[in-house]
């Protein structure tokens, strides 16, 4: 084991893969002389050079097109979208051309191309720079959705998206980059589509992914304070969803707390609550309860910022009131 | 001269010619329903255009995109069966008339986002550079197209990585019922090149073999010294913007006009100069009339892809 | 009362706020010369002229901003997106711009704009040409989203959708346009926000908006053959949701379906199902059914598109399965 | 040549740079967070179009934007307290350094999104030709922005409908760390007016009074013709692209010798040439220094929202 920086296991990750294949490319802006606006493509370009490190002018709607034609031929671009919020001038090329192209085609293209950059809000950079776009994207037949919580999964799961031979939306928490965490020494991959339990417990089951596992493990470990044993889980994929992990765990708790930093309206939560209340609609001692980001545009003041998105303190409120102690 | 090309030219433009009348006639006997733009009138631009190309070359088109289909070598048995819908057309039914696509003749497929596909162009054109192979990629778009943020960002990058790729834009004037006087600020389409410093041509559009030499000169450009082209070639639709367009923004005197530069006509017209007598060309379009038929049997005959097959479509496993 | 054609009720909502009201203009492409590409803006050129009918090139980023800014100084636009499925080139304009100048602005700016057009599938349009948009637009907030199903709630939404002030999304079944509908008479208007029970029961709730309506109507036909009394709640404004009527009526059902053409991840109905499944915890005797359109691209072969969009029997077959009749 | 517009150039480009450097200060002692982009060295291009406008003319920029709503009237007590996230702030605090409104002074914003806003700019033009208020729009952007679709729309539109408004590219050579070489195929970013007929015009920056009389020209021809303009004002950010660019990507030669053209040097100078006294300038300086410190004050002393008023903000009721 060894202890690296989110950004480090996410370049190791494009490091070691572009070394195996060279029909893997990094195209996005800032990437490659400037090494990545958030440093997650340091050094790739002075080792493998501009022709596999792609500099783009501000043309999202252009180089996302050009990763989906380059895979359509063969290639396996990683197209770095400095942050998702500008993945909106991109979306019809992600959810006309990208999610579509394998099925119109009759199944003749498949491709293999990764979209990934940093997601979510950070700090005080107001509405249109902290937007959590998960939501849209995992409503979209023919992506899947990736975000990962910890080096480990960071890495492990960047690699397997970068093998996968679908269109993947890959989003990084933009506050998570700094975050130090153990991975193995030696290869390893994560598998799409597989959820794990954080931290075990009986009581009730905490779903949360990206940053929202970090607010997840300390609302739990307070909640044990209060002898409370969350079980925190982790879809990690939100397209495909782990349903079942999710199932068991809830089936076993009887109650279930939803996290999600994005907008309530149709976000991920409420798919994972409808589908938990299909599943588990006779073990439940409880209404699924849901604890999201504020229903508006992100405000750049600090003080209500931080009240537009999901806490600690709040989810341990929210689990109490699931189990009628308030 | 090259007499078998003449043939096997007015061979193409006729057969696409043919093999849209049939999908007009199979559209009015319900066979199929969707959308259908008819390319009836502008046949010798895509069939010279990629006279000008090797297999290998990349070809990338509109909704409008049968003909270019069948110019880069796709059947019409394939064409027709994927309008029909059924399981043995090129897309197995499930791309319909704006999408065809076939791998194995490098033809990446029609496109109903107006200007959506130039942005793949350019990513097939770089992929060709990152791998040295040689290959030009051809990106066909309309008129309107090109008011399309799509369109700006993948020249953006063509032109700044100078990408083998040739930007052909059909101008035949109308945008479904907008003439270009009010979908663009000037008239010469090929003057967008000069925002971006790329070599651009443009002309008249129905004669194959000025197509076939002045887009030639483009694809040179490409594959020798990798720098991007915009040809805007002046065409004209004969039928409407597609089957329910009345077209009432055209005069009649103006498509009639437009008729006495029919394509075909020039073409034939070519191949009597060379002197290829009536029978053998007669022939030809008896060939062609076979080939119509047995593709339209074809796609009647065919079956349709089960339900049960179509969720693997969505997802490689 | 009098009848009419649905894209004729859409066009004397249009024609009659544009004659009180000349700040109101009419904008997108082929509205004007061509009539509207599916007549709904027929006959509005030759009565109001080129200053207020605007035909555009085929450029959704550029007047879809235009109608921001336009409304931004006061005026009142109404942007024709020729069908929905195009208004993707534009979502940056509509989730960044649209929906947050006021927030982003601290109130000074408001958005009295109206973005509307033919939504959903028709008829073997294939992938590109037949999608449901409503779950993306509902999920952002700062829209609002509207979506009639029948003449009357057609043009009594439109003329409170122009009034409103703030940016709307206005989505129209495709398939509905030929529809045929009575109507008042006199000056109408329907509120936006308030939901409609199209059909009284008390086995089963079934709900549906749009085109979705007529499949509920005919599943409860069908049902009620069969002595099961279906009630059907038809939203009509996705966002700002009527929760209280839909709650209400499962309340008294204790069951519920929801119907919804779109996909089915994140989708509307998954946000509805949440809130009903909290709301109506104690009086749900199943858990919430959906029923939605296949999650994967839209094929084209008639016969496979047929069984992506959720129609009456298979409606009738979740009702009996809800009711643990099969 | 008025000395008193002279003073008022100096006062405002002095102004904005005091009141930057006074954001830096707070920002580096963490009174906010965020992104916070100087316009530090560029002073001369804001400052000098805006004197070309009516107090009723639009103006419309970047998240770079702080020199603009100064020079459009805002105050920088305004301006201060919206970027410490203060009630008080011009937008209450909930836009902040990238997001500075102004309605009554028709500063219709600072927008994060690349490109994003000049359609919007497309729009209040439209309205002001709808409207025949005779008011032109001052559409500012970057150099990096050019590359985006919704520039070449917003550009399609605006001159495909003649509308009152006039493009200002401010061409800092550098579009976060990305030379204009690397985004660019030409050199001459006013080239892409040609793909649109458009007029245009490209000038040094450094010279408050050039860029009046120049931009002046393109705000008549708005006014009085309804024809747009593209004009590119080539300048320079003495700064980073934002506080946390260490700007590596430029040597120190270069940008010491970009502040030999500072505009405020440039400014000041005039007012010598205009005989003004030194104890004149003196006071205008000494008039800034109290102006900006009473901004901070001010913003330090202001409260902020409460939360329980923050959810009306997003729907008009
Ligand atoms: C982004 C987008 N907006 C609108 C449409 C609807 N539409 C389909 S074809 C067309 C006209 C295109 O005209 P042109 O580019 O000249 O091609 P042509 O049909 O003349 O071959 C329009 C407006 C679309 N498919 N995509
Ligand atoms: C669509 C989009 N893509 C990327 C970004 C990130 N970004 C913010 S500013 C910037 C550079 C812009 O450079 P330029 O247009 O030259 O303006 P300058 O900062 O030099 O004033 C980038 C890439 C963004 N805000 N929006
Ligand atoms: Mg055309
Ligand atoms: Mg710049």
């Amino acid at each position: 084991m060894r202890t690296v920086a989110f950004r480090e296991a996410l370049n190791e990750a494009l490091s070691e893969e572009m070394e195996k294949d060279d029909r893997i490319f990094l195209m996005g802006e800032e990437v490659g002389h400037y090494n990545g606006a958030y440093k997650v493509s340091k050094g790739l370009m002075d080792k493998f050079g501009e022709r596999r490190v792609v500099d783009t002018p501000i043309a999202e709607t252009g180089f996302v097109g050009v990763g989906i034609g380059a895979a359509m031929v063969g290639l396996r671009p990683v197209i770095e979208l400095m942050t998702w919020n500008f993945s909106l001038v991109a979306a019809d090329q992600l959810i006309n051309n990208a999610a579509k192209i394998r099925q119109m085609s009759g199944g003749q293209f498949t491709l293999p191309v990764v979209f990934r950059g940093p997601g979510g809000s950070a700090h005080m950079l107001a509405a249109q720079h902290s937007q959590s776009t998960e939501a849209i994207w995992a409503h979209i037949p023919g992506l899947k959705v990736v975000m990962p919580a910890n080096p480990k999964d960071a890495k492990g799961l960047l690699k397997s998206a970068i093998r996968d031979d679908n269109p993947i939306v890959f989003i990084e928490g933009e506050v998570l980059y700094a975050d130090q965490g153990e991975i193995p020494d030696g290869e390893y991959t994560i598998p799409l589509g597989v959820a794990e339990v954080k931290r075990p417990g009986k009581d009730v089951t905490i779903i949360g992914w990206s940053k929202m596992v970090k607010v997840a493990l300390a609302a739990a470990e307070a909640l044990a304070a209060e002898g409370i044993e969350a079980e925190v889980v982790d879809p990690r994929t939100i397209r495909p969803l782990d349903e079942d992990l999710i199932a068991e765990s809830v089936s076993k708790t009887g109650r279930c707390l939803i996290l999600e930093e994005g907008w309530p309206f149709n976000g991920v939560g409420a798919e994972i609550a409808y589908r938990v209340g299909k599943r588990c609609f006779d073990d439940l001692d409880a209404p699924v309860e849901r604890l999201t980001g504020a229903d508006m545009p992100m405000p750049y003041n600090h003080h209500l910022e931080q009240q537009c998105i999901p806490d600690a303190p709040r989810a341990v409120a929210a689990v109490k009131k699931l189990l009628y102690l308030e | 001269m090259d007499v078998g090309q003449l043939k096997t030219y007015y061979h193409q433009m006729l057969a696409i010619r043919r093999l849209e009348e049939a999908l007009a006639k199979a559209y009015a006997l319900r066979k199929f329903g969707g959308f259908l733009h008819l390319y009836i009138g502008q046949e010798a631009v895509a069939v010279g255009a990629l006279a000008a190309l090797k297999p290998e070359d990349y070809v990338i088109a509109t909704y409008r995109e049968h003909a270019h289909a069948y110019a880069k070598g796709m059947s019409a048995r394939q064409i027709m069966a994927e309008l029909y819908g059924k399981e043995t057309g090129c897309s197995k039914g499930l791309g319909g008339s704006m999408h065809l696509f076939d791998a194995a003749k490098n033809f990446l497929g029609g496109y109903g986002i107006v200007g959506g596909h130039a942005p793949i162009a350019a990513g097939t054109a770089f992929a060709s550079k990152y791998r040295r192979d040689g290959r030009v990629t051809l990106c066909f778009f309309g008129d309107g197209s090109v008011a399309q943020g799509a369109f700006h960002e993948a020249v953006t990058l063509a032109t700044l990585w100078r990408l083998p790729i040739v930007f052909i834009c059909e101008n035949n004037l109308y945008s479904m019922g907008t003439p270009l006087y009010r979908s663009m600020s000037v008239a010469d389409v090929s003057q967008k090149a000069l925002a971006y410093g790329m070599a651009r041509d443009r002309f008249d559009g129905h004669d194959v073999l000025r197509v076939r030499d002045r887009v030639a000169e483009a694809v040179r450009r490409a594959r020798n010294e990798s720098m991007p082209t915009l040809i805007e070639i002046i065409t004209y639709r004969f039928r409407g913007h597609s089957m329910s367009d009345a077209g009432l923004y055209r005069t009649k005197e103006e498509v009639e006009e437009s008729k006495k530069r029919d394509p075909l006509t020039t073409g034939r017209d070519l191949l009597v100069k060379a002197k290829v007598d009536e029978k053998e060309i007669v022939e030809i379009e008896e060939k062609v009339r076979l080939e119509i038929e047995d593709a339209v049997q074809f796609a009647e005959d065919s079956p349709e892809l089960p339900f049960e097959k179509l969720a693997e479509f969505t997802y490689k496993e």
